[in-house]
């Protein structure tokens, strides 16, 4: 009952505030509702048993990632309204329609098809460290190990990438 | 869009202009610096003055010779004494008066003193503007030491109107040179306490090396006097090169920097505190005995001509340029050469290439009174 | 009772809304948005399944979205940067050529 | 249902009505303190040596006229302030002020609760204050406080680089992320962390002189060169929440860094049983006094030094503390290794 009920009141504020960062008009505003987003999303993490991944969410992407966002959209600061031009090309309503089919589409399977399977439980992987830190990091520094050190890699070219993107004169 | 707003104009150019005063806490009253920044770079100023006008040139020509001692102690309201007796010394000039030695004995006291109290201020909130907020108290209650012994002299704590043409208008109190001596024996501990906070420590340095360097010809091209003068290597001082008051009767060094830097401002600023203290001690133990004022006419109407006369004021050269028409109990035109003011002019010039933040810094090194600057 | 089918609706749910975004809005950096909400998505997923079939790998992987995304946003964001300041926009309307 | 919330709750009403009215006597304490290093009184005429000071400021900020400025944008202006005091607060969620102890016939703990990623936690949530910040900077529509909160970010960040860095190195020394865990390997390491880390110990203190906005790195707040920084158009309780942000972002650095480096609750040499007569000082005055002692550096410090120039600052975020901090944490691996 209580999970329920704390599922659902998380469910409807992530929903709610990812539909208000795609629809508000100030880019500000949206970039607010995105880290009350990533919040929540951290918050639901804790319920699922993942605290290390819900403080990496909340220092990551809301200490981190969107103080990004919140530079760059107060350094581009716009004469005119951002979307006042619009390509003839451009057939949005199209992409709307098709967006509503795939959500239809991936509801119809999660529940039909997910739904009616019970999933296969297998029995826990059995590690040697107890507590969600430490066996996330024991498999991150164990099978996971060439994947850390690119995905570690990546950061630093994105690192360079963007120094020498946003950099006037090098 | 919403109306264009504030961070509309930020970012749009490369170029950010930022209004900096009259009313903002560091530029010393009401001086006005229209900062363009390229980031935190500044790239050009406008250096904006007198909000503080009050037309005391002007006000002057219609004064006798006497009250106008009043107004100048309005100009650099940090350092009265000093524009009294310079105003006073110009006067005698033209009228050729002679003074005597006793007068011209505390008229050097006085405007060391004022020096150092003038630079106990500058001291106070140059090292305010870098952030270190305990050197101001410090040097203010090392100022007002030397607020009380003008009190006791002449009843003031501000404007003083300390001096008359010819001479003095009261002989000092009895007791006053001692106590003289013993603010100067408390003053010297207190000078190495400043240093120990400022002169050796690391932020400072940082803050104040290599930043507005002036060279000697660029300072003296732009016409700097004083201190930022002397800082840039030019051994210029009034009181050596055309001495007045007592000063050919004193002992002492005129300090001056290599670099030109804010940090050798800084130290030429600290080592003239020494050699006031060094002036006092000499001024105070050798007074003469003898009258205060010298043969002064009853009507104070100097004869048809004109002069210039500079003393040192702690800011640098202080000129008064006065002319007579010999008929009048006014003068005919006055004229003030102030320090401050043309010390200002290189506020420009230094601070180009700097950061926002050294430019609190110059101005502070400058040590400007818009009391001064605007008259 | 909250079974895994839950979540996944939760994350189609946040998946579209983020589709929606990208699918519907001009200023990129709304786009970059509603991807960053899709990467959620994602992850919501993963983590579900972690929790379910009490696997820490899906956690494992959450970490590699969240690294990849950090990579994204940095990146992006330089392009949205380095564009601005050749053409003075964000639309992704009039980011029609390839070269500037 | 009394373990499992009364006294949970009856410990979060303590510590955050402890936490805020330590953080307005901290205003005190440091107007006092830097009083005294200036050779003046300090506040004198509210209580007997203006010991109702705080009191009177809070009277004074809650009824002065609170303005929004006109082209201010109104909402995000309104939630600047509350977003960087909240962060500060629920800090204290994870902070132990000591260990378990019997308070009328029951157990009780002097935390409030011990999770598992207790330090990340806390870096996660001191990260989220920057947004405090940035917004109250952009929502006041006006140059001095963008400028200022511009600064401030690019200097929270840099600096928060350093410091997280420095906690790494601790955490590799007590291997656990928990604050508990972390005190009770210091006990069992015969050793506070500040002599087994000097290096991380000293960038940490940096660091946060630098986290928190307080002298010499208060460049973001500079009254002489930006007239007050970020905070410049707000007046009234929303400044106020600001300045005590600010104090209590002081006190919760001061508590990490006692957690982490002093040993936390423990007495001075907890494993030498001849100075066992320490005990009957409790636990939670020995955290307490730790945080003062941290709490009068960090006044002192203000009081005596001048302030950074941003370049300078960000050089030596950079360039030196960065750097060592990676240093001083490869180190410690190796060492740990080596140990093992």
């Amino acid at each position: 009952m209580g999970e329920a009920i704390a599922f659902y009141t998380l469910a409807a504020f992530i929903l709610g505030f990812a539909v208000l960062v795609i629809t508000t008009k100030d880019t500000v505003h949206s970039v607010l509702f995105l880290v009350l987003d990533f919040l929540f999303v951290a918050a639901l993490y804790v319920m699922l048993n993942a605290p290390f991944l819900a403080a990496i969410q909340v220092l990551v992407y809301a200490g981190g990632i969107v103080v990004l966002y919140l530079f760059v959209v107060m350094l581009v600061n716009l004469k005119r309204l951002p979307e006042a031009f619009q390509d003839p090309n451009r057939h949005g309503r199209i992409g709307l329609i098709l967006s509503v089919a795939v959500l239809l589409e991936l509801a119809a399977i999660a529940a039909l098809g997910v739904g009616s399977v019970a999933p296969v439980r297998t029995a826990a992987r059995a590690l040697p460290v107890t507590g969600n830190t430490e066996q996330v990091g024991w498999m991150l520094y164990t099978s996971y190990l060439i994947p850390f050190e690119i995905a570690s890699m990546l950061l630093l070219v994105a690192m360079i990438g963007a120094i020498v993107l946003a950099k006037r004169e090098l | 869009m919403e109306a264009p707003t504030v961070r509309g104009e930020m970012f749009d150019t490369n170029e950010l202009v930022i209004n900096m005063g009259p009313q903002h806490p560091s530029t010393h009253g009401v001086l006005r610096v229209v900062l363009r920044l390229d980031g935190e770079k500044v790239v050009d100023t406008d250096v904006i003055i007198g909000y503080l006008h009050r037309g005391i040139e002007k006000l002057s020509e219609n004064r006798n010779w006497t009250q106008i001692i009043l107004l100048t102690d309005r100009m650099d309201y940090v350092a009265a004494a000093t524009n009294n007796v310079g105003y006073c010394e110009t006067v005698e000039k033209l009228m050729s008066l002679e003074v005597p030695r006793r007068a011209r004995y505390v008229r050097t006291l006085l405007c060391e003193l004022q020096r150092i109290a003038s630079h106990c201020l500058w001291l106070g909130t140059h090292a305010m503007d870098i952030g270190a907020m305990t050197v101001f108290l410090y040097a203010f209650r090392e100022r007002e030491l030397i607020l009380d012994l003008f009190e006791e002299f002449c009843g003031a704590r501000l404007t003083y109107n300390s001096m008359r043409i010819g001479g003095l208008p009261m002989d000092v109190p009895s007791g006053w040179d001692k106590k003289v001596l013993e603010f100067c024996k408390i003053m010297d501990s207190k000078l190495d306490e400043y240093e120990e906070l400022l002169t050796h420590n690391r932020i400072w340095i940082e803050r104040t090396k290599n930043v507005g360097v002036l060279t000697a010809a660029e300072a003296i091209d732009l016409g700097l006097s004083g201190p930022p003068l002397r800082g840039s290597g030019v051994p210029r001082d009034v009181r050596k090169d055309e001495p007045y008051a007592a000063y050919d009767e004193m002992e002492f060094d005129v300090p001056i920097g290599t670099a030109g830097d804010t940090y050798d401002r800084y130290l030429v600023r600290i080592e003239e505190f020494r050699q006031s203290l060094r002036i006092i001690r000499q001024a105070t133990e050798g007074l003469p005995e003898g009258p205060i004022v010298g043969k002064v006419p009853r009507l104070i109407k100097p004869p048809a001509g004109e002069t210039y006369h500079a003393i040192e004021s702690p800011k640098g050269e202080l000129g008064y340029f006065i002319v007579s028409d010999g008929k009048s109990t006014n003068p005919y035109r006055f004229r003030v050469r102030p320090p401050s003011f043309c010390n200002l002019q290189a506020l420009r010039r230094m601070v180009r290439g700097h950061l926002v933040a050294d430019v609190v810094a110059l101005i502070g090194s400058l040590d400007v009174v818009l009391g001064e600057v605007d008259r | 009772m909250i079974t895994p089918t839950h979540y996944m609706l939760l994350s189609a749910a946040l998946f579209i809304i983020g589709v929606i975004g990208v699918m519907v809005r001009r200023n990129i950096i709304i786009i970059f948005m509603s991807i960053e909400l899709i990467l959620n998505a994602v992850n919501i997923n993963l983590i579900a399944y972690s929790y379910q079939l009490q696997d820490v790998i899906g956690q494992v992987f959450a970490v590699f979205v969240i690294a990849v995304a950090a990579a994204e946003a940095a990146v992006g964001l330089g392009i949205i940067l380095a564009f601005y300041r050749n053409k003075e926009t964000v639309n992704i309307d009039e980011m029609n050529l390839m070269r500037w | 249902m009394i373990d499992g919330f009364v006294i949970p709750l009856l410990k979060i009403v303590i510590v955050l009505n402890a936490t805020l009215v330590g953080v307005t006597y901290m205003v005190l304490l440091e107007r006092k303190v830097i009083a005294w290093a200036q050779s003046r009184l300090g506040p004198m005429r509210v209580g007997p040596h203006g010991i109702l000071q705080p009191i009177a400021d809070a009277v004074k900020l809650m009824l002065k006229e609170d303005i929004t400025p006109a082209r201010a944008d109104k909402w995000v202006f309104t939630v600047a302030p509350i977003i960087s005091m909240v962060p500060a607060l629920i800090v204290y969620a994870v902070i132990p002020f000591g260990p378990e102890v019997s308070l009328f016939g029951r157990q009780v703990t002097l935390y409030i609760t011990d999770i598992n990623v207790g330090l990340l936690y806390i870096v996660s949530v001191a990260s989220v204050g920057v947004y405090g910040i940035i917004l109250a900077g952009y929502a006041s529509n006006s140059k001095f406080p963008l400028l200022a909160s511009l600064r401030a970010s690019a200097q929270l960040i840099s600096y928060e680089v350093a410091v997280t860095l420095t906690l790494v190195s601790v955490v590799l020394m007590s291997g656990t992320l928990s604050m508990v865990g972390i005190v009770r390997a210091q006990e069992s390491a015969h050793l506070w962390f500040a002599f087994a880390q000097p290096l991380a110990f000293g960038i940490f203190v940096i660091g946060s002189l630098a986290e928190t906005n307080r002298a010499p790195f208060d460049l973001p707040e500079a009254e002489q060169e930006l007239t007050g920084g970020f905070h410049t158009e707000y007046s009234g309780m929303r400044f106020a929440l600001f300045f005590l942000a600010e104090y209590a972002n002081m006190i919760v650095v001061s508590s990490v860094a006692t957690t982490l480096f002093f040993g936390g609750w423990l007495r001075p040499f907890p494993n030498w049983a001849a100075l066992s007569f320490l005990d009957f000082i409790p636990s939670w005055t020995w955290f307490l006094i730790k945080s003062f002692v941290f709490l009068y550096f960090f006044v002192w410090v203000r009081a005596t030094l001048p302030r950074y120039r941003y370049d300078q600052l960000m050089r030596l975020g950079w360039k030196l503390l960065i750097p060592l901090a990676i240093a001083n944490l490869v180190l410690t691996g190796i060492i740990r290794v080596a140990l093992l």
